[in-house]
């Protein structure tokens, strides 16, 4: 189990990096594809069905818009070559990140444990505990996103809706009137 | 975008009824089985979208206009905030769960307002990928439009 | 009438769905949730749903259905042996191409069938095809490039149960 | 009143759900309910500082740290009171305004989304809440920047989008550690678990440098300006006004200070890191903003220079606390946010100016302009009062807010930081002296002789953010108002720790 989990991050890094590198845009898109699929199938290792069927559904339209977009605009190749001076500067600190992030992560605790140990009984017991006679719903993820913090769902509801709206003004056909229109 | 060929549109045609069906049983069993609205939302969105891939844009924009779509997205919005709302009318404060012993546990009509807001997001999240998707192909016809003229 | 038999359809679906939820037992909410989200979808999609709907409830058909599926696998099987053969064979016995082969089926359901039971069938794969009934496939072991012949040896195995279920 | 608090968030939330359903119609009837929905929330605002009251507001009658909390103290009902304040100028403007522009019921959904989104933040009790709430706030105002769709609003707001997102990413990936750390997402949990463990540890830090980026980023601080330069000038006037005036306040600034003070604490090092940002961004952003010869980016690079007085003010209030200086440090937090709330109000008026001189002439470049201060009398007496503001020139109110960081700065002992506050001041004079030389001195061109003037709702929220720059300056003189308005605000940063005991209460 934990090899397969090491196995799959191996396999989420490499798909990440060719992507990122490739100059070949559908291949990058198809990259992107294996990422998504290599994620969800991480979820489904850390027991998250619900995320993971979400994950798969929005990787597979994600994966289609892409390639329509790709395939259409003809643009499968990207020239031009990086700058020798930026190259240098995002790898160093890209490797000062990775050396911090090593001792930052030297601190994380044990997946599920917090490491400040609290007296008193975190929201997270009594999620698992209580959520069944609490809210009635047998499924704890949805008793948790839809009653004990639906005013999050909320926000994210909101989110989508806002991003909808604004794709809907940045792609309208005409912004603005013509000056005989303003009365 | 004229579609693909007979043999796509006469099995998308017959696996669409099941996908509807899958996401409104996603949807409806949120509470109960992993899934829920955003999952099924997605999966309802995913059928229309294969639709318009088979039978093109066409025949979609009729079945399902978009100005109907845009509809549903807000209504799916503002059916989620109201529920919210009745909370606070009925309960004791915004969001509350005023219903939440409604019903036995472990049945499909249980856990008070939780299905509810999962047939709101659904419809909200279902309407709205569609939107996107949609809007994605069209803007891009018109701006190859302006190119051939 | 079309409505009605694709409520029923659905029906089925949704409790083969909601089945192990249920545990066995006949649960009287999900069944009226049943109904509803039917009734939803026959209503509401009826007419994106497919046009074949007599199928269903022609007895006839559909025992022509249940004679053509151990049929079908006879012949997948035959096949699968045939590929094997030639893909383990020392000199490779194939000869690829596309032929093309005619069919007399009217119905979108119906060329659907034909083409997916060729897809399925080892050997044969169904590439394009046209607006007039033409076929164009792709086969592993090319014995004859003659139209009416190719169409003996391919289609008309299973043109004939597909005529007697759809048409 | 704290019954009440839900509703900052979501009656713009349904309102915004409602308006896209007015077709092209039903223009004039979003255009009175969207106006409405922003008066309603100014007079709930002015309720909830005048009322004084304090308090949590536990959503879904879920107790914390089960639920999510809304929290209303001093800083949030200041902020809460900014926003509508704002909100409604550029509301009153836009409703003019925006005719030249199409899909007009889109603009105003997105508009109160992006106030819904900007009060969530700042009632938010809990962190990833806040993170919620920023992220339809900036999506918004990424929506919004690009709302005329030419080619130069698609890059300004396409480059927006990018550096916004890295900043939200960050901010996600610092509430990811801070919730792995502590394992709850209530700021005032989270805030007790630190402080019952003895401070930060290596993975906290790390968050908290994060966090500081990340807001950092939503604030234009200078070494994450980029984008503001782009996407202030290119979105229409009343939204460059709300970007400028409070979106990168409520987004930077607020949540900012928010989490450095009553969440992590401050420490030394946090608060010159602070004030090390605030010193940079005031003399780069005054320098580029000289050199400008588009009137809008010119005020673009001078609200980088605003911006960077507030986060000094609040900056030297935190490495002060740290010292013991308790009584200076909340001079130098008043004068920060005073500051704050000036610039929402001045910065906000300067970009209605703009707004209406490029309605007018159909122009930004400075040197196509000029001797528009007969045609355009009363933009150039707002703009008279605007600049003199932020210029700091005796009775208006921005003299009053530099006046106290300078104070604070040379009671503290750092001359040097109160010598660069006054030399910066002089930058912004000479800037803004540019802007009425172009504009309204000098010959007028001959393409511009049909300049006219827009009367009506658009004067209105010109004149009433001009009023307001007045009057601001008496917060500090009439004795009553500070203490009701800008003290508990300040306290509430200056309290630090005593956030968690205020929302947990005294059991906890």
């Amino acid at each position: 189990m934990n090899i397969m989990f090491y196995v799959l991050l191996l396999f989420i890094l490499i798909a990440a990096v060719i992507a990122v590198e490739t100059k070949n845009l559908l291949s990058s898109v198809i990259c992107i594809g294996a990422i998504g699929f290599g994620v969800s199938i991480m979820f489904l290792f850390l027991r998250a069905p619900d995320i993971a069927i979400t994950q798969i559904v929005v990787e597979v339209l994600g994966l289609i818009i892409l390639i329509r977009a790709t395939i259409s605009r003809d643009l499968t190749f990207i020239s031009g070559d990086k700058e020798f001076f930026g190259t240098v500067v995002s790898v160093v600190i890209i490797f000062m990140i990775f050396l911090v992030g090593i001792r930052v992560f030297d601190t994380i605790p044990e997946f599920g444990q917090p490491t400040f140990a609290q007296a008193h009984n975190p929201a997270s017991e009594t999620y698992i505990e209580d959520g069944l006679e609490k809210t009635g719903a047998a499924n704890i993820i949805a008793s948790i996103i839809l009653d004990f913090r639906a005013y999050d769902t909320l926000g994210e509801a909101t989110v989508l809706f806002t991003s909808i709206i604004g794709a809907t003004v940045i792609l309208r056909r005409k912004s603005r009137k013509a000056l005989g229109e303003l009365e | 975008m004229k579609g693909m060929t007979v043999i796509v549109k006469t099995i998308s045609s017959w696996v669409k009824v099941l996908i509807i069906l899958f996401g409104i049983y996603i949807i409806l069993f949120g509470h109960l089985t992993p899934g829920g609205g955003f999952a099924g939302g997605v999966i309802l969105a995913s059928s229309y979208v294969m639709l318009m891939l088979a039978f093109g844009r066409e025949f979609v924009q009729k079945d399902l206009p978009l100005s109907l779509d845009s509809k549903l997205d807000c209504l799916g919005a503002v059916a989620f905030a109201m529920i919210a709302v009745l909370g606070y009318v009925f309960g004791k404060s915004f969001f509350d769960n005023f219903l939440s012993q409604f019903g036995r546990h472990l049945r499909l009509i249980s856990s008070g307002t939780i299905p509810l807001s999962n047939i709101a997001i659904g419809l909200k999240v279902g309407a709205s990928l569609f939107l996107v998707i949609f809007i994605l192909s069209t803007f891009r016809r018109d701006s190859s439009d302006d190119k051939q003229e | 009438m079309r409505r009605s038999i694709y409520l029923v359809l659905t029906f089925i679906i949704w409790i083969l769905l909601t089945w192990p939820f249920a545990d066995g037992t006949v649960d009287l909410q999900v069944v009226v949730a049943g109904i509803i989200a039917s009734a939803f979808v026959a209503i509401i999609f009826h007419d994106i749903l497919p046009k074949e709907h007599h199928v269903f409830v022609s007895p006839i058909r559909i025992f022509w259905f249940l004679v053509y599926v151990p049929v079908f696998f006879y012949y997948v099987t035959k096949a699968n042996f045939d590929v094997v053969y030639r893909a383990l064979h020392p000199q490779m016995p194939i000869k690829p191409g596309i032929v093309k082969i005619k069919t007399n089926l009217k119905s979108d359901s119906a060329i659907t069938a034909l083409a997916n039971s060729i897809t399925l069938t080892p050997g044969t794969l169904t590439v394009d095809l046209t607006e007039d009934g033409y076929l164009y496939i792709h086969w592993i072991n090319v014995k004859s490039d003659d139209v009416e012949q190719a169409t003996c040896l391919i289609a008309q195995r299973f043109e004939w149960f597909i005529k007697k279920i759809f048409e | 009143m704290i019954g009440l608090l839900p509703a900052f968030v979501v009656i713009p939330l349904i309102a915004a759900f409602i308006l896209p359903l007015f077709g092209k119609k039903g223009k004039d009837a979003a255009t009175i309910l969207a106006n409405a929905v922003i008066l309603l929330l100014l007079v709930l605002a002015v309720v909830a500082v005048y009322s004084g009251k304090q308090g949590i507001y536990e959503i879904g009658d879920w107790s914390i740290p089960l639920g999510i909390n809304l929290v209303l103290d001093g800083l949030s009902a200041l902020m809460l009171l900014a926003i509508a304040t704002v909100a409604t100028a550029a509301m009153l403007f836009s409703a003019r305004y925006m005719e030249q522009y199409t899909a007009k019921a889109k603009y105003l959904s997105l508009f109160l989304l992006m106030v819904a989104g900007m009060n969530g933040v700042v009632l938010s009790g809990d962190i990833f809440n806040l993170f919620v709430f920023l992220e339809i706030a900036s999506l918004a105002s990424y929506a919004l920047v690009g709302f005329g769709c030419g080619h130069e609003e698609l890059e300004a707001s396409f480059k927006y989008m990018v550096l916004g997102s890295v900043g939200s990413i960050f901010i996600l990936f610092s509430v990811g550690l801070v919730y792995g750390h502590t394992g709850t997402l209530n700021m005032a949990y989270i805030s007790q678990t630190i402080q019952n463990n003895g401070g930060l540890n290596a993975g906290l830090t790390f968050a908290l440098a994060l966090f500081i980026v990340g807001f950092g980023l939503k604030a234009a601080l200078v070494p994450f300006h980029a984008w503001l330069p782009d996407a202030h000038p290119s979105a229409p006037a009343p939204i460059s006004a709300m970007l400028s005036g409070i979106l990168i306040k409520t987004l930077g600034v607020y949540a900012l200070s928010r989490v450095v003070f009553n969440i992590f604490g401050v420490s030394q090092a946090t608060g010159w890191l602070i004030i090390v940002l605030g010193l940079i961004s005031m003399i780069i952003g005054a320098f580029l903003a000289i050199g400008q010869e588009d009137l809008k980016r010119l005020m673009a690079y001078s609200s980088i220079s605003q911006i960077g007085y507030v986060v000094l003010g609040i900056g030297l209030g935190a490495a002060l606390i740290q010292k013991g200086e308790d009584k200076l440090a909340s001079l130098a937090i008043l004068g920060g946010l005073f500051h704050l709330v000036n610039h929402a109000v001045y910065k906000s008026l300067l970009f209605l100016n703009s707004g209406s001189i490029e309605m007018a002439t159909g122009t930004r470049r400075l040197e196509q302009m000029g001797g528009l201060a007969a045609k355009l009398p009363y933009t150039r007496a707002t703009c008279a009062v605007a600049s003199a503001s932020i210029v700091g020139i005796p009775p208006f109110s921005g003299f009053w807010s530099k006046l106290i960081l300078i104070i604070a700065a040379i009671l503290a002992g750092y001359y040097w930081i109160a010598a660069i506050i006054v030399f910066v001041s002089l930058c912004t004079l000479i800037m803004y002296l540019k802007v009425h030389r172009y504009v309204f001195l000098g010959q007028l061109p001959e393409k511009l002789q049909n300049a006219r003037e827009n009367k009506g709702t658009m004067l209105f929220a010109m004149a009433f953010l001009a009023c307001l720059c007045i009057l601001m300056g008496l917060l500090v003189i009439i004795p009553g108002l500070k203490e009701a308005v800008l003290d508990p605000a300040v306290k509430v940063l200056t309290g630090g720790f005593e956030y968690s005991r205020f929302v947990i209460g005294p059991g906890g």
